[in-house]
């Protein structure tokens, strides 16, 4: 669509677009993104998603600060990132012009609701003048409408308060983008039914402004810039699927983790963001008797799990990286006394409270090496949200089979993006089954497996194997505590080997596009799995020789690793973090790997990779 | 539960040699603990003994039960989590005046105010004794010790007030030489539904030796304990002459002597253990003018956390008779590609 | 410590924006500290404010004082530091239910207990605001929450009778609305010397709009809060008739109005703030039995803890006026190589 | 001396010897180990010392867990460890003996209080016969002294309880040694006499008890296996000295530290082993100014050190691994307000409890990555108790002058072990007076040092800089909050760069011993430095290539020490944990260093390294 092609040569990029809605706090923009994305994958469309909405709760109106956006990159082709630029920005109002005009694509098309463009709003805003006539504009095909005034009119009679009616100019410009790019309203309709069941008037009112907007579209007379679009559905592999946000998918992963391995769930936690999701959609699935526990802070809530582990359940505990640094003690304890748990950070832009509403990769250091002691344990990887789903239950099949606490790092975009996802059957995925120590001959909770290195797991309730355990360094033959100098040594190369031993037992690195040698190895982990992939391939189109090879398993790393890398001449390693996978690379491999760090709390663009290849070869 | 074989105190203790000091009061007070197990017919098995670091809280060493020595402070959150996940177990959490009140002071606020069915046993000796003799919260002004040569000039704390500000529903107290007395305080922590909290003065003969003479010693028992029984006259001294009562037209105790100054029996506060404005005043009162009170001061259920808990489940369970992952994940909208 | 020119509430006010939500309490209870500030002549360069994190704890920011926006729970031992540094800093600590109750509520405990000389403000909204409303260790049983979908079940702390159990020496209620009151409280727990604990109803009205309103709103406000004042009887309702005594030989307080049965003014119980059995049941009174107490319902003042901690290094000062640390490593065995 | 004669062939050793008394707890064994160095270090010799208590604070009588002992080397010759096998071991009842025989080096004296050697020890240590009479004694040489009758004798009718009299025996068996050695008996008396000057009657038993047991050497037909033996004085530096330990030197350090800043100290704690000590040593020194505050846990004491760094005091804390680990959180604060923090960790054997009074060196970890975020400072780690001293006050230096917290690592034995101190003059030592910011002209709090990139520091009660700081991110031009993505990345980079500009700052790695290029280099840090060196100056005197790097700043690193390791074939790294420095190293420097590493609580014996260096050479 020429929106796309005025800068883009890319042919596989022709058929996607990026949409930006912007507004006020108060104007609904995370819902209207929403919407947009499910009729948008219900049309079969690939896509991603980025909503970025500000730290404060509902800053005053027509702030900056009180910004909220919500992205969505949407195409027939593989689209894997929210899209570097938006093709067009929806402005609610002065405030969400000043902070996302820059990002707008040059010959973009910019949507403004002209009906909030008055002085007091400029102000709020920081402008002096109406910046839609500003020179600025010129580079952008404008397209300025009241939409407050065509919603209220759309609305008008149906009994609702000015303040209500101008709440449903979100639909309103929901039914005029959905007209714009074929999108269908119906799923829409029935949203809104179910959702203002109780208020029938309310529900009546935003479909009429829907229907408005969407009818706007279809009848006004427009210039040239407003056209209707139509996008292919994506080759996507055959499968019923859904949307899904990582956070989604990381509680419903815990829920299969705990089920394959046979255990109750127990989760134990304390709010904090990014993090909660997970808390929130587990406190809504009790049915599969999972117990979760908001704790009094986070040691309370790792504790517990702890406490729960101990008792049979699977443990498991959830925070962001400053509620992760708090734990530190403890994890070192559930490593001492091998005993189960999942730790999942979702991590946020650091150091301290930082900048808690924007995503970042810099807890890798504190997962792998924040504790005090040698305290080996299992780290693991997120890329995009689906993967939270098997990666939880990954994490469940480690904990439980090598009685070890597991990390799994997940990130704020991560959490909240949203990605189309074929739906796995639960029963087709293999089980992984505890088996509890009940025989009393010749018990101790040290006894370990010849092969796993993993100990007896006899919990209270079993007669016969009564017994003590905690953070002293214990017997390795009796698990009674041992102040032995040489047992000491003992146990922590045996703790050290259980955990390298895993090593084993995980999938070997495969690379993600590309050769398995060559000149350049673009090494990624995490969120920047998208970004990265589509600036290989787009590289790779461009002829040059460079592979993508993504990271899962941060700790223990896969046994062909080390090769895999020295086989490449360069090796280079996005982070949004000042390089900490870059230091266990070299640190293990001794690979002159070289670090692309962005720490601005924002997702890589394809671009900025991209153009790091190219410096490169 | 119900087992066959009356067990012994002895059936209580592990094979593990007693690490304590010489003289310390902890051996007495765990051989209560092992006489109270007998005594409610406890079962090894469904017994746990959560404790957090300290020389207290060495405790499940050495009872013959599972056992989880944790880390300093934490045991509240260890136990909690471990009575959610099997209600069935009769867990016991041991901790000292440093692990409870000073870093654990919350979780202790917290397992108490969410009334977790756990039994508390904080051995009080007012100093931290496994640190080698640093004063702690409840160690009285002026404590001389290697942190504070001058004298220690931090507020004491009262463990039993502070239970009740946190919401506790059974506060007792005892002492670790009183033997006779203190199973039975045990056992009705123990037949107490919900969080049970009873401070035990422990003696730390090393580094706090005789701070409870005042009132432990055979010189002084007599009259300056006060062992209060619900529905019974608070009476105490050598011939039991002495008791309490309000003063007339205040909110406030008063010791009086029967048969001193036209004072008569009938005069005597009885104690009721359900009336917290009552226990306040008792856990309030402070030597030498008012005798130490012991025995269960206050108690006052309520339902036990795990059920509501629980309960949420079941109910879920209920709604939703046949859960299944992949219908939630099926659940909302869906589309095919084919 | 003085001024020249009176400052006016404005000029406590920083230039940066107001960052809470349209209609939240926080705004009014910022006016009133504003006010009160100014009130007492306070001096800019010499106040603190210090705060852990939540919607309350961004109170820092908007004070043309010096601030710290600390972390989660952890204010009181910011405050603590400050305070020791330089006592003659006039500190305020901001904080919220979550944050001075959940995570945070060990450091409370201890601040209360040694006395340190802040005025400690908990804005009570009974929910997580900053987190986009979980409940909180105030929340009523029942409260649906983002992790309580099926309704809270643990058991509510009231942060006056925990201040009262950590050993709190001023203890007082206002709610953000009370704009005539709160000025005078905040001057009030100002004017106390050691630990000053006030808590604030405030209202969230994004996450838990209204939960106060069965004594907030002008329909309920007579009839249900109690403002106590010391030496005046305890009256409230409409046109003052309703007061509080003592139930006749009990240790309990119960609801006369004046005129009826035979119940006179006398009758009333006059307030006594200096009253902890008193304080005790005033702040565990219930609705809808009761009124809710608001005013400075206990004060009984001691030394502050900074003054202790100083005297013993002036002391140790005076006892060694010339130290020098040359001195002290040459002190005790030395020899000399040649 | 023959004694020593009998195993070492290495010349230079000749002139030292190694002691170690052992004894129940409550036989006093650290008290007669701490007078001997005393007189020891009063008669020139060059000593070292190794404290070993148990756990528990005093187990029951006569059992294995309740030994305790000290262990001196001394001599003529530069010492630097407690040596790696006793040739003289006291043993005061069999479950000492049961300990500490096995150190003893083959054709050691072995000196055993008869006395205690009776049926109910033999059972409580786990013997069933009288060890004295097993085979394995043979390979030693065999004093047996009725050491309990003989004390008691000596302080009859001196009016003791017999409790009393036997707790002399400890002065009786120093007597004995003390003469052995030639040291003067006059320093002890003089203790002796203060430390019992309530009790008169205790100071003169314990008095007789010592000259009893002198005398006994001196006239007592004894084997030739007894001899009284010269050692003569070490060629130590000219200068005044003391015997110092670690908790001793670093809590002066701190003291001067804070005088040099012009600051008053504050130093918030929380009890923990073995880090009690530096608490205790400054709650003594207010005479200074000097605030120290026992907090309600280990976040409130680095809380309130924050505190008072906020107000213009130096803030100081200190712990131990686990406690280390709680005070994650609030570093990241420090860093992120770049607020001055000195946090000491006086390292023990981890993980979680682990072995509490056992020495290890595995918090470097933790001290380097262990923090959420991108959140770097300064690491310095200490080489032996006096070592303490100077870095501290380093530490107190950088920490005010680049506005940041900085970890100063000890450990258990460093913190516990005595050597002597030539003692510095206070006043010849540089001060690095703070200048605080008092102009409000053009001031806000994150204004920057162009140089140094330190913040400006202006504390309440300062007219005109009024202003409020947080954990959230700050801009870089006005100090107030901000979400802005740039001046994210602009700030992390800052943070970055100020730390990564102290190299500059610092030392330039030198070489301990040896040349600065060669076959092989063995890198250390922390208390493992006289072992190394030792090893390494015995292994050159055997005409071996190799030479000794120790690292004092863990990070950031000297700017000079990667060309240094790569002018080495091979570079060894012993640490007393599972290989920390070694990842720094290798990751920092692509270096294929390989590591020796002991996890048994126990420090590195000389010949364990010396080993070690053959093998690779
Ligand atoms: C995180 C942490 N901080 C500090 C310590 C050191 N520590 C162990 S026990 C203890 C205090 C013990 O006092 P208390 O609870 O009264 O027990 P007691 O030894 O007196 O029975 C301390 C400070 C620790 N083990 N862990
Ligand atoms: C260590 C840590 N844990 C959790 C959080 C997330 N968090 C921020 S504020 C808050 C609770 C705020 O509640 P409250 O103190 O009542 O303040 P309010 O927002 O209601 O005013 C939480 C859980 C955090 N910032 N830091
Ligand atoms: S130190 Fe005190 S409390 Fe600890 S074991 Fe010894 S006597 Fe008991
Ligand atoms: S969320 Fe609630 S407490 Fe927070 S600012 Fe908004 S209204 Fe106020
Ligand atoms: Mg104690
Ligand atoms: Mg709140």
């Amino acid at each position: 669509m020429n929106i796309q092609a005025v800068t883009d040569r890319d042919i596989h990029e022709l058929d996607s677009v990026v949409i930006r809605f912007a507004g006020d706090s108060g104007d609904g923009m995370q819902l209207t993104g929403s919407q947009f994305t499910v009729s948008t994958a219900l049309e079969g469309s690939d896509l991603s998603t980025f909503p970025d909405f500000p730290a404060e709760i509902r800053a005053p109106v027509g702030t900056t600060f009180g910004v909220s956006a919500f992205q969505i990159n949407f195409g027939s082709s593989r689209v894997q990132t929210p899209g570097d630029a938006p093709d067009v920005l929806v402005a609610m109002n002065p405030a969400a012009l000043k902070v996302n005009l820059s990002d707008l694509r040059d010959g973009g098309l910019l949507i403004a609701d002209s009906g909030t463009f008055n002085d007091r709003n400029f102000q709020k805003a920081g402008y002096t003048t109406n910046p839609l006539r500003d020179d600025i504009i010129a580079k952008y095909q404008l397209l300025e409408l009241d939409i407050s005034a065509l919603t209220l009119e759309a609305v008008k009679n149906m009994g609702l308060s000015n303040k209500e009616a101008l709440r449903c100019k979100n639909m309103w410009t929901l039914g005029l983008t959905l007209w714009m790019f074929g999108r269908p309203r119906q799923a829409i309709v029935d949203w809104l039914h179910t959702k203002f069941a109780k208020r029938p008037e309310l529900a009546d009112a935003n479909i009429a402004a829907l229907n408005a907007g969407h009818a706007y579209g279809e009848t006004a007379e427009l210039s040239g810039s407003l056209r209707h679009y139509t996008i292919g559905k994506a080759q996507l592999e055959p499968g019923l699927y859904r949307t899904v946000t990582g956070g989604q998918a990381l509680a419903w992963g815990l829920v299969a983790g705990a089920q394959k391995a046979g255990l109750p769930l127990f989760f134990g936690s304390y709010p904090i963001t990014p993090a909660s999701p997970i808390l929130h959609h587990l406190s809504a699935l009790k049915e599969f008797g999972t117990l979760t526990f908001q704790a009094e802070d986070e040691i309370a809530a790792i504790c517990a799990a702890i406490g729960a582990s101990y008792t049979g359940a699977l443990g498991v505990t959830s925070s962001s990286g400053p509620g992760i640094a708090l734990k530190g003690e403890a994890i070192g304890l559930a490593i001492s006394t091998e005993l189960p748990l999942v730790i999942v950070n979702t991590q946020r832009a650091g150091p301290s409270t930082g900048l808690p509403t924007k995503t970042e990769q810099s807890d890798l250091y504190q997962a792998v090496y924040g504790r005090n002691g040698d305290a080996p344990l299992p780290v693991l990887a997120t890329a995009k949200p689906s993967d939270c789903f098997d990666l939880a239950i990954e994490a469940a099949r480690l904990a439980t089979k090598y009685m070890t606490p597991v990390i799994l790092l997940s990130d704020g975009y991560i959490a909240n993006a949203a990605e189309p996802w074929k739906l796995p059957d639960i029963d087709a995925i293999p089980d992984f089954k505890v088996e509890f120590r009940t025989d009393p001959e010749g018990f101790h909770p040290f006894l370990r497996d010849t092969e796993t290195l993993a100990r007896a797991w006899a919990i209270p309730g079993t007669p016969g194997t009564t017994h003590r355990i905690g953070g002293i360094e214990k017997n390795y033959n009796s698990g009674h505590i041992s102040y032995d100098a040489a047992n000491h040594q003992l146990m922590t190369e045996t703790r050290r080997n259980k955990i390298l031993g895993i090593a084993k037992d995980i999938p070997l690195q495969k690379v993600e596009v590309g050769n398995d040698r060559g000149k350049l190895a673009v090494v990624g982990w995490g969120s920047t799995y998208g970004a990265i992939q589509q600036a290989v391939m787009r590289a790779r189109r461009d002829g040059l020789d460079v592979s993508h090879i993504h990271i899962r398993n941060i700790w223990p790393l896969p046994q062909n690793l080390g090769d895999l890398l020295q086989a490449f001449d360069h090796v280079l390693v996005p982070e949004m973090n000042t390089g900490q996978l870059l230091t266990v690379l070299r640190s293990e491999y001794l690979v002159p790997a070289e670090g692309l760090n962005k720490i601005s709390g924002q997702p890589f663009k394809i671009a900025e990779i991209l153009e790091a290849i190219r410096d490169r070869l | 539960m119900n087992q066959t074989v009356k067990l012994t105190p002895k059936d209580f203790a592990t094979d593990q040699e007693v690490r304590w000091c010489p003289g310390c009061g902890d051996y007495a007070i765990l051989k209560a603990v092992q006489k109270t197990l007998a005594d409610i017919g406890a079962v090894p098995e469904q017994t746990v003994f959560v404790s957090g670091i300290g020389c207290s809280s060495r405790f499940p060493y050495y009872m013959a039960t599972y056992g989880f020595h944790t880390i300093h402070g934490r045991a509240p959150t260890f136990a909690t989590g471990i009575k959610l996940t099997n209600p069935d177990l009769d867990v016991w959490l041991v901790t000292g005046d440093g692990d409870g009140l000073s870093i654990g002071g919350n979780h202790l606020l917290h397992v108490l105010r969410r009334n977790v069915d756990v039994q508390i046993l904080l051995f009080n000796n007012e100093i931290y004794g496994l640190t080698k003799g640093q004063f702690s919260p409840t160690s009285r002004v002026g404590t001389r010790s290697p942190s504070t040569p001058g004298g220690s000039v931090d507020a004491p704390l009262s463990p039993g007030l502070f239970a009740l500000g946190a919401g506790a529903r059974f506060i007792a107290r005892g002492i670790d030489t009183s033997q006779k007395e203190l199973p039975g305080i045990l056992a009705r922590a123990h037949a107490h539904k919900g969080a049970s909290f009873v401070e035990i003065y422990q003696n730390c003969i090393v580094y706090n030796d005789a701070v409870f003479d005042a009132f432990t010693d055979k010189a002084h028992a007599a009259d300056n304990q006060l062992w209060v029984e619900h529905g019974k006259p608070m009476l105490f001294g050598k011939d039991r002459q002495k008791g309490l009562r309000i003063k007339p037209g205040r909110l406030a105790l008063e010791v009086v002597t029967v048969g001193q100054d036209g004072i008569s029996m009938d005069d005597v506060l009885v104690h009721d253990e359900t009336d917290k404005a009552l226990a306040h005043m008792l856990l309030g009162l402070e030597q030498p003018a008012f005798p130490v009170v012991l025995g269960v001061v206050y108690q006052n259920p309520a339902p036990s956390y795990h059920h509501a808990v629980i309960d949420q489940v079941a109910k879920a369970k209920l709604q939703k008779p046949s859960a299944s992952l992949n219908a939630v994940l099926r659940a909302g909208r869906t589309w095919d590609v084919t």
